[in-house]
């Protein structure tokens, strides 16, 4: 197998750039029905909070032009489960594992950090301050800076593994927001959550979503996220993992040229569910047709 | 349930917005077909153009299977852009398709000479016809009822009347008696299992029924869904915390069927 | 002719809540040979500024998945040709005439307030505070709540008619952005403007457009359009002139519901130039199967 | 130029990544006739399918226009997704086309018995064979100079010639002389008018070479384009100030023909 699409983060080497994106992917079994997760760079689970939660009400989702809402609101087992259930039975695969970890207060985020870094076959810690399905905390610490700050620190303090901190688009100004959590010591971002959105269903007259608004994520917002990571990464020096509408090859290839030094794909999953896998085999070619030996060559190229 | 692309066999207009489309498809083949043959209640997930507009698949639920052809027969209602694309296709055209999905209606435990009772509402009715089939085949005795909007969107009555018992309603009178399916149930007759497809409001109607008597029942449900295979928590049903602790499942995989006492409508 | 689709802002009628958005209509020479433009509730013209601009180099367009990426840069013949040369011409058409203004600095603006609101056939000023492709004034003006509440009072102050000020959804907290406007004395909204993006042509590894990012329209921002004007008009008390993605008389519909008053139709009319009279045609069918009278009736029925 | 849906009669590929489309526009009739024959080097916007991906309309040139049938041919390379898509359709499949727009080559100034010169490189040739017939109708005499990468993606070379002389040139010299189209202009033939349609390199070429001489000359450009009309103003192409002081012109509606003299490359 070739090296070229191999890239690294601090001690963690990914065989590929290619992962699902939180929340896209559940905790790996329904896609390890199609392929062998192995094949993958990273698996990246869905939100991981200290509690249970059993998430919004239904419709939780809507469709846009190209696109979609969601309003999942972090449904998940909780962090007892995940550990002892979901993280061992994803161990068969030979793959990193990167648990993203939400909550409504600090304290929480703390204590699943401490509880879920202290696993041993988590590689990564994905803090997600920027779920915009939950009526407490989520996108409120996404979108202060100095609260942003404050949660970095500290969950940075309890993590035993590297932190991401993956930021929300929904902000006037998104370089501030990477610089106040590169200063607190994130290893890395993750960017982009998905926009703030909302359909309406005209016989009912009322919104689509049971929450009303929902997060959009798909094609629709590439071009959003391509922005953030390009104007990110040229000011701050942390690696960035990109996602937002990436469907193919090409687009992983963009992201790299914006900035990105590895990738998440999730709407696209629901749409073709072997789309990973695809995109992994494509990305040889489309790094020939551009003329480049290793896919980390082309990280940040696209800066001017 | 790898996705296949299927020929379009047919592609006709039966009623008023419903449609029939039959696609081949030619991937089945001894090892995997204990996977992708379909059994009565699964859906296909369809890929309503190589675009992303619209961005996700349409669930459309097996109404017939001809296995010596390996044929996929669906029906379906035009409601918006992506039905209505679809109801454009041509004869020869290909579709992408997901599936089967999720678990069918049970019938093990319907037994030889039992007798079964299923009820259908507009749309809802499709899925019930491969069932029926399958149940006549293993001898049950099987009433259907079939309730419509009106004449004009009435559709398979003949077909179900060939297979047996069947009696309709529509809202209208125009076709059977007039209301609703639930005024089709006699409280002479009696039944082991009954299995339920419908609207929202007549699977509630039902579980009110029937809530507090002992037969068994199942009833088929629909909610928007992303992933399709139990990944992205879209397409939630709240179910008796008593019955299963989690108190939620997935539509999409651990339905599209429930037993009509779990889930809370 | 029917008076379901009339609307009214004050003391400005218009015979129906369909106008073009302003920058996608020119000032609207080229439409008019494919229609005549008294169909439409109002005109609203390109960003005009104090002296004329040149924009920005080529090219200035880019496509994503249901959108497309301009930097145009505001490019237009000054305050004195428009007045000269454009409003005279419009006039021969029976509709009410509305000008985007836009500026570098609150001068800039106060003059061309000034100026263009004195002329007799201008009914409304459009205020652009939200224009992300120009290196000075323009969005700055928009993500500043300050600068914009200062902005606002300054225009009204200067102008003879109307004010709407056009919201940038490229912030934080748009409720935030209104009500600052709106304390400042703004007649009313229009919202929204469009969202930075940008794309990457994997040829030249160069992000497509000269100017390297670009605002996002078209069907791809419909949803974060809606979820704005819904949260907007909720909590402030002016009337919404909605836009961003609006292809069809449902999508007008939704706005409605969301809490706009009237819609601009921008993007959709390069794909069809003939779009907005088969807008206005098609509303009478939306308004008969939604079993509304008038459209006034929907403004803010999705509320909930 | 209203939009029409034209019906596709033919779609097929003639070489390397380059197709043949024609459309018949029934839609010509004696009122709109003047608006709706192509004049050469119009163009047509097409709109890829019906959905909203892609979103924008593709601008094409016409190639030839048969006006007793109405059809209306263009050759086109695939580059992307729209092109692609249209590569993709079938005979009989509708097409929506906005045109023709923009303003054609000027050949009133082509004299009887004049002489003129038409360059092409790659897919800017098409719209020339169009030009060609219409100058040779004239009696004017053309010469034609056609450059292209490569034998297999060339196409079109027997059609010019059976209008007139017609040299060629390719950059491997899989076909004609090896190099570019501007190594097949001889010094020694004189020219009244130029007419030139390719990439910007060869237009810069052309501009250098021939700016400070007599001869009277003109190029088409391409720009994205949003509207195609000249109402959104992303086609702008800088034009001498002290030609026309506004210092732009729309490549799509002041276009996308200009005098080489006036645009700044
Ligand atoms: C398990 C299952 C089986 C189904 N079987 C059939 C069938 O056999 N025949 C048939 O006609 N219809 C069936 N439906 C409903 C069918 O999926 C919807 O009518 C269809 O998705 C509407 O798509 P649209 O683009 O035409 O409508 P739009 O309203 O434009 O769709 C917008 C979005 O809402 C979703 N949506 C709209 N209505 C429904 C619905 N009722 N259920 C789920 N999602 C919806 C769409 O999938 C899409 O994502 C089934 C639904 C489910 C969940
Ligand atoms: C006036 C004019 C006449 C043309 N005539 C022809 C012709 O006769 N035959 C032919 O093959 N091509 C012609 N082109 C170029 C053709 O329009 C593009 O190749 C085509 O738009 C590419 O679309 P795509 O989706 O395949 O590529 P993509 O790269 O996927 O397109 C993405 C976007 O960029 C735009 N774009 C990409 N390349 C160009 C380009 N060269 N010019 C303008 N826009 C571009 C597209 O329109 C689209 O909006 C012409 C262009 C212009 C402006
Ligand atoms: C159904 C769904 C659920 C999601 N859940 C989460 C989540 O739990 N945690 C998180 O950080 N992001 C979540 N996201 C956001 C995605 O991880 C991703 O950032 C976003 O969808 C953009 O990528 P995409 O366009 O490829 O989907 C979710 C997205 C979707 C569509
Ligand atoms: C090519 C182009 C030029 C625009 N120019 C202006 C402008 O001059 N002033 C302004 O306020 N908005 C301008 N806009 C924004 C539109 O008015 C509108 O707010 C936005 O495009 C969203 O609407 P749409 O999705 O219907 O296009 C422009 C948009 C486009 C696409
Ligand atoms: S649709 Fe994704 S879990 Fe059911
Ligand atoms: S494409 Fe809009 S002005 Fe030329």
């Amino acid at each position: 197998m070739s090296h070229r699409l191999q890239v690294k983060f601090g001690d963690i080497t990914l065989k590929n750039p290619i992962m699902p994106a939180s929340g896209c992917f559940g905790f790996g079994r329904d896609y390890a029905k199609f392929y062998d997760l192995s094949q993958l760079g990273a698996v990246v689970v869905k939100a991981t909070t200290l509690e249970e939660r059993i998430g919004n009400p239904t419709p939780r989702l809507a469709e846009t032009p190209s696109g979609m809402l969601n309003a999942i609101g972090l449904q998940n087992p909780g962090v007892e489960a995940v550990i002892n259930e979901e993280i061992p039975w994803l161990t068969q695969f030979d793959v990193p594992i990167i648990v993203n970890v939400a909550g409504s207060m600090t304290e929480d985020y703390i204590e699943v950090a401490e509880r879920i870094s202290a696993v041993k076959d988590v590689a990564m810690i994905e803090l997600n301050i920027s779920c915009p399905n939950v009526k407490q905390g989520g996108i409120a610490f996404g979108t202060d800076k100095k609260v942003a700050h404050e949660l970095t620190k500290a969950v940075k303090k309890a993590s035993q593994v590297p932190v991401y901190v993956k930021l929300s688009p929904n902000v006037t100004d998104i370089v501030e927001m990477a610089e106040a959590v590169a200063e607190a010591g994130a290893d890395g971002l993750s960017m982009i959550n998905t926009l703030l959105g909302m359909r309406f269903d005209l016989r009912t007259r009322k919104p689509i979503l049971a929450n009303q608004t929902g997060g959009l994520s798909g094609p629709a917002i590439k071009p959003v996220a391509l922005r953030m990571i390009y104007e990110v990464s040229k000011r701050v020096a942390l690696p960035i993992i990109g996602m937002g509408g990436i469907t193919t090859a090409e687009d992983v290839a963009e992201f790299f040229l914006a900035g990105a030094s590895a990738v998440a794909v999730g709407t696209a999953n629901f749409v073709d569910p072997y789309v990973m896998p695809k995109i992994i085999q494509d990305l040889e070619r489309v790094l020939d047709e551009m003329g480049v030996k290793s896919i980390t060559e082309l990280t940040g190229k696209g800066w001017s | 349930m790898i996705p296949f692309m299927g020929s379009i066999i047919q592609n006709e207009q039966i009623a008023d917005r419903i449609y029939r489309i039959v696609i081949e498809n030619t991937t089945i083949n001894e090892k995997n077909q204990k996977q992708m043959i379909p059994k009565p209640g699964q859906f296909y997930y369809i890929r309503v153009n190589d675009t992303t507009d619209p961005l996700l698949r349409r669930p459309i639920s097996i109404q017939d299977f001809d296995g010596k052809r390996n044929h996929i027969k669906m029906l379906y209602r035009t409601e918006g852009i992506g039905t209505t694309q679809i109801s454009q296709k041509k004869i020869g055209e290909k579709l992408d398709v997901l599936g089967p999905l999720g678990n069918g209606f049970t019938i093990e435990d319907a037994e030889e000479n039992g007798s079964v009772l299923l009820l259908g509402g507009g749309i809802g009715i499709p899925p019930l016809y491969y069932l029926k089939k399958e149940l006549v085949a293993k001898k049950v005795q099987v009433t259907t009822l079939l309730g419509y909007q009106t004449l004009s969107d009435s559709f398979l009555i003949d077909e179900f009347k060939a297979l047996g018992e069947t009696r309709v309603a529509s809202m209208d009178g125009s076709i059977g008696i007039k209301g609703t399916v639930l005024q089709l149930i006699s409280e002479l007759e009696k039944w082991d299992t009954f299995y339920a497809v419908g609207p929202t409001g007549m699977l509630k109607a039902i579980q009110q029924k029937w809530g507090d008597t002992a037969i068994n029942g199942y009833v088929s449900l629909e909610e928007r869904m992303g992933c399709g295979v139990g990944a992205c928590y879209g397409c939630i049903v709240k179910v008796d915390p008593s019955i299963d602790k989690k108190g939620y499942k997935k539509v999409c995989s651990d339905g599209p069927v429930f037993s009509f006492r779990e889930v809370i409508l």
